[in-house]
């Protein structure tokens, strides 16, 4: 076939990456090598317009065993214990078919974590949905929700944490981002690394089809009109088989037959074993006609492309393929010897004997494009609103809105649909700030939570960046967690807009700085750019999934206040800052301003007293402020808890509303034990900290000394009305 | 009038319910089995007189609810 | 006392059940579902998950394979059968346990934490529990709206073969605790000779105060007895 | 042979997933609609040339696996 301009266009190739192509194989690719290298080249795979950045992200230190650079990140807890996660983006598969792109995106991403000899323990997600009017937000809702349940239940792995939100920003282009955690030992991880040559290169797990036929493009490519179009490349997950490859591998890894191991996930045979190659300095050959197909005719161009979930690539020691083959056989998966390793450093790929393709890997991996994109900086917008010239409101009408608008509505109509205690490890389920997950058969556990806060970037991307990394800190400090490493998801739109890749490049220095403040690297991680329509990209979103650690839980810690008459406490100084909070945004639609500002010196200060206080077991129950601030925070404490507080007036006179709805960072409301105030005064005063006390807690209602009183009840229905009545 | 609309998955989407059936009913001796496909069925009956235009009634009903055409073909028959 | 899970491929509470039957002193035993003989036990259990995908109906391919044949002789000769969620669904299918379970009214899985009332406690399962106690057990499933003929009905109610029915914290049996639409409530039964036990609840996920509460241990202790 | 086989839940069974429908598509105008009942389809290829052997062979798959005789009915129809 002769490769016409419309056929490399097609292929989401640049011109000149084409004249590049010819280059590096001093001659005219084949339509093989021509898909071969798109699918290596597209920003998925290659991250061509994000390495540059992504290489200043912190990455070590003495918790990290394995940072970015294989399927997941690994770290170090104790003992012989190793955690082992990332995150990843299943966004634009996801509009086209919600159930499945969901639940293809949580299986793809467990395979990430079992390929490196984890057992998974945890799933989360961060989801993102246009405008609640929006015709299609509905829908979507109901698939993305019942497909990340349906894998994650049916493969029986608890869906612990994760985070729901409604802007218009996605009307076109929703976000779903999976997060698996799974556990280890330390002394068994499994990575791709290829070693020693004329290896056995195995196929295992189902059979090739030809679903996403071009996935790895598709979701390298701003949608259009035509998106609808391109629907029949969306894979169907299969959870069963899933299940089924994940107990086989965890079998065969208890031995030392394997010497590396990878998923096929975006671009599937392609890059599997391009990666494997690359990273062990090898070559690869194939046998085409070897791969078990589905369908009748596959042509090897298909059989290289296809994105079929449930499938892996493995290389075996010598000699070990019977046994490796006895388990897949008894868990009725396919296993075929498919191609060995060579000292040629080429892709080669054979059809019956004969070469079809033939790429230096090189070409395909470590020497594939990059680039450096322009962008640029974004100030600190300067609009400061001036509340006293707002249509007046009361507290108790303002935070009625808050707490009934989608975005803080409570989340249990999600939540009830996943398994969350299949496992039987899941001390604390999502509500609180961050789930528990206990190590099985040991007194340790870890703590989970994905955050995002796409109006803060969207305003100012360094802040942005800064402030998503400290929330995240701060729900897993609240409770009771030392917070060890993050993984990341770069939700962005089109990085050939240099103000979209000024937004990128920013809100990844602000991540960076918070991280190397915390000393809270960053192990893994995933990149979405081409979110959007047209010239409409979405607001920046990147999501932080982070892990601690609770070294000996004795009772998980929550934000349901515990007794009547505790005090309470608010850690962390309030100036009031509205802009861009969620008080002007339900209440008058205000969305301009800059964020709140982002001290790391109080941020890391701040978590490190309050843990110590947890850890003392001064603290009956946590939770940090964010959106919504200090009242919302109150609110919520109180909402499950069948306890109500009555705050008394804030001492200084302030505005009321600056006050209690300000999002003023770094701060903890924390209920403590009367008997214990002094010495939890001493501690603070000792660690520098601000703090007021607050007020304390009650029977029956939510009361703000002279502003308002409302009962529990009421508080609960308001906040339980939304998703029951969409 | 009466109408019968059979949905299945198209050609060459996976369909794991299927394979996982027909390996069942194989291992219950049923050896003469080639294939087997499954998909949903619908009966519908509506108050429409004119054959063309209830049929197209169905059809519309088939595009926005009943058939996911990303990865669904449908049938319609006419029963009564 | 010897227990045998019984796993399949899809089953996904083994593990817990496992746990939880060991944390009580029972010597468990795993058993794959392609071994053709059980060993020699005194409890059976089936375990949740979705064994084969749950593909078809939930349970209906389990329900044929080679080890449930040995699991139903063994129930025949008066080994005791436990059936939780999936392995309730299973036992329905192989009719050791009458009726079916449907997909729940609301269309939607559900996982929570319910209430279930004791309705006889003076079988083999139940005989550390008080009559009408309160449990409050998790839920995990997508099928779990229990249905049955009237005549089968009549005869659960008068031969007290009802074992749990979903209740509110004061122990009332209403349609808002219903959470999956099951005819009368009904949340477990028993067969005939109440050797056979299938419930929804999973009373392996209520044994260990760290992660909800202990309302299962009295189930298992039952059946040390 | 090929047979196709539908199945449907029995009249006495509560059918939530028909009524969701069933509302659904009058919520989005449907109004001519009077009646939906939803079932499972399948098609199944047997390698089998005598008629009522064959027919009874698919009876024997439909009865052993494929319906839920408490609550579900079927129909065998031959397709080719
Ligand atoms: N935002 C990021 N931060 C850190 N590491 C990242 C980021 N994005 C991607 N990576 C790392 O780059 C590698 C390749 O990522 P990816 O292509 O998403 O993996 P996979 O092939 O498993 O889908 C992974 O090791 C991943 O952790
Ligand atoms: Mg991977």
């Amino acid at each position: 076939m002769k490769i016409s301009d419309t056929i490399i266009e097609n292929h989401g190739l640049k011109k000149e990456e084409y004249k590049n192509i010819q280059k590096i194989l001093k001659r005219d690719p084949n339509i093989l090598e021509l898909g071969v290298f798109s699918a290596m080249w597209n920003e998925h795979c290659s991250y061509k317009s994000s390495r540059i950045h992504l290489k200043k992200l912190p990455t070590k230190g003495k918790q990290v065993i394995q940072g970015p650079g294989e399927n997941a990140g690994v770290i170090d807890i104790g003992d012989d214990d190793a955690i082992v996660f990332k995150i990843e983006s299943h966004n634009h598969p996801s509009y086209i078919e919600p159930y499945q792109g969901a639940a293809t995106g949580v299986g793809g991403i467990l395979r990430d974590v079992f390929t490196m000899g984890a057992r998974p323990i945890a799933l989360l997600n961060s989801i993102h949905f246009g405008s609640p009017t929006h015709p299609k937000t509905k829908s979507l809702l109901n698939g993305v929700v019942s497909g990340i349940g349906g894998y994650g239940n049916c493969i029986g792995i608890p869906t612990v944490a994760g985070e729901t939100k409604f802007n218009s920003t996605y009307n076109e282009n929703i976000l779903v981002n999976a997060m698996a955690v799974g556990h280890a030992k330390k002394t068994k991880i499994f990575y791709s690394k290829a070693k020693g040559i004329n290896k056995s290169v195995v196929y295992v797990g189902s059979k090739t089809g030809r679903d996403g036929i071009h996935g790895a493009s598709m979701a390298s490519a701003e949608f259009d009109e035509n998106s609808e179009e391109k629907k029949p490349t969306v894979q169907v997950g299969d959870p069963f088989t899933e299940k089924l490859l994940l107990e086989a591998c965890l079998e065969l890894m208890k031995d030392e037959s394997i010497i590396s191991i990878q998923d096929m996930g975006a671009a599937g045979l392609t890059s599997s074993s391009v990666e494997m190659a690359s990273k062990g300095s090898l070559g690869i050959e194939l046998e085409l006609d070897k791969v078990p197909c589905r369908e009748e005719n596959m042509t090897p161009y298909e059989m290289m492309l296809s994105e079929s979930q449930e499938r892996m690539l493995i290389i075996l020691e010598d000699g070990k393929e019977n046994h490796a083959k006895k388990i897949f056989k008894k868990w009725d998966l396919d296993f075929v010897v498919i191609g060995k390793t060579t000292n040629t450093n080429n892709l080669t790929l054979k059809y019956y004997n004969k070469i079809v393709g033939e790429i230096p890997i090189n070409a395909l991996a470590s020497n594939a494009p990059v680039y450096d994109r322009k962008w640029i900086k974004k100030k600190i917008p300067q609009n400061k609103i001036d509340i006293k010239k707002l249509k007046k409101t009361n507290l108790k009408e303002a935070l009625k809105k808050i707490l009934s608008s989608p975005n803080h509505s409570n989340k249990s109509w999600v939540t009830d649909q996943y398994d969350q205690m299949v496992m039987c490890d899941t001390a604390q389920k999502s509500g609180s700030d961050a789930a528990i997950i206990r190590i099985h058969n040991k007194d340790k556990a870890i703590a989970v939570s994905v955050d995002s806060s796409a109006n803060y970037c969207k305003s100012h991307p360094l802040t942005g960046g800064k402030q998503i990394v400290c929330e995240n800190w701060r729900n897993l400090i609240s409770v009771g967690a030392k917070p060890l490493a993050i993984t990341n998801c770069l939700n962005f739109g089109n990085p050939e807009n240099k103000e979209i890749m000024g937004e990128f490049a920013e809100c990844i220095e602000g991540i960076k700085e918070a991280c190397e403040f915390l000393e809270y690297p960053v192990v893994s991680g995933n990149v979405s750019f081409y979110n959007g329509t047209n010239k409409k990209n979405i607001y920046p979103t990147p999501v932080i999934g982070g892990v601690g650690l609770i070294n000996k839980l004795e009772k998980p810690l929550n934000h349901n206040f515990k007794r009547e008459k505790s005090i309470i406490i608010l850690i962390g100084k309030t100036f009031g800052h509205l802009e861009q909070s969620c008080f002007l945004k339900e209440n008058y639609s205000i969305s301009e301003g800059s964020p709140p500002e982002v001290n790391l010196l109080n941020e890391k200060n701040n978590g490190k007293i309050v843990l110590k206080l947890i850890n003392k077991n001064f603290v009956l129950s946590a939770h940090d402020v964010s959106s919504g601030g200090l009242i919302t925070t109150l609110s919520e404490m109180t909402i499950n808890s069948n306890l109500g507080v009555k705050i008394e007036k804030p001492r200084k006179l302030r505005n009321l509303f600056e006050y209690f709805f300000g999002e003023d960072q770094s701060r903890y409301v924390l209920e403590i034990d009367p008997k214990n105030i002094i010495q939890v005064e001493e501690i603070l005063k000792n660690g520098n900290i601000y703090f007021e006390k607050i007020g304390f807690t009650q029977k029956n209602f939510f009361e703000i000394e002279d502003e308002m009183k409302m009962s529990i009840n009421e508080l609960f229905e308001i906040n339980n009305e939304w998703y029951n009545s969409y | 009038m009466k109408f019968s609309v059979t949905v299945t998955l198209k050609k060459d989407v996976l369909d794991p319910q299927g394979k996982v059936v027909q390996n069942t009913l194989i291992n219950l001796g049923m050896n003469d089995l080639k294939n087997i496909r499954q998909g949903k069925f619908f009966e519908i009956e509506i108050d429409e007189k004119d054959e063309p235009s209830a049929k197209n009634k169905i059809d519309q009903m088939c595009k926005k609810l009943l058939v996911n055409l990303i990865i669904e073909d449908y049938k319609i028959n006419k029963v009564s | 006392m010897k227990s045998s899970v019984i796993v399949f491929p899809g089953s996904n509470c083994d593990r817990d059940i496992a746990s939880a039957l060991e944390k009580m002193q029972f010597k468990n035993r795993m058993v794959w579902h392609k071994e053709t003989s059980l060993p020699k036990s005194d409890l059976i259990v089936i375990p949740g998950g979705f064994s084969y995908g749950d593909y078809l109906r939930s349970g209906a391919i389990a329900g044929k394979s080679l080890i449930v044949e040995e699991v139903v002789k063994a129930a025949n000769s008066g080994c005791l059968l436990l059936g939780i969620c999936n392995g309730f669904q299973i036992l329905t299918e192989t009719g050791l346990l009458k009726g079916t379970l449907l997909r729940n009214k609301n269309l939607k899985f559900i996982n929570r934490n319910v209430h279930i009332k004791v309705l006889n406690n003076k079988t083999k399962f139940s005989s550390k529990y008080e009559s009408n106690q309160i449990l409050k057990m998790n839920i995990a499933h997508n099928e779990g709206n229990y249905f049955t003929s009237k005549e089968h009905l009549d005869e659960l109610k008068k031969n007290n073969l009802i074992a749990f029915k979903y209740c509110d914290s004061a122990g009332d049996v209403t349609d808002q605790s219903n959470p999956n639409g099951s005819i009368e409530n009904i949340a477990g039964i028993y067969n005939d000779k109440k050797n056979i036990l299938g419930m929804m609840p999973h009373p392996e996920r209520m044994v260990d105060k760290m992660i909800s509460n202990t309302d299962g241990v009295n189930l298992f202790s039952s059946l040390l007895n």
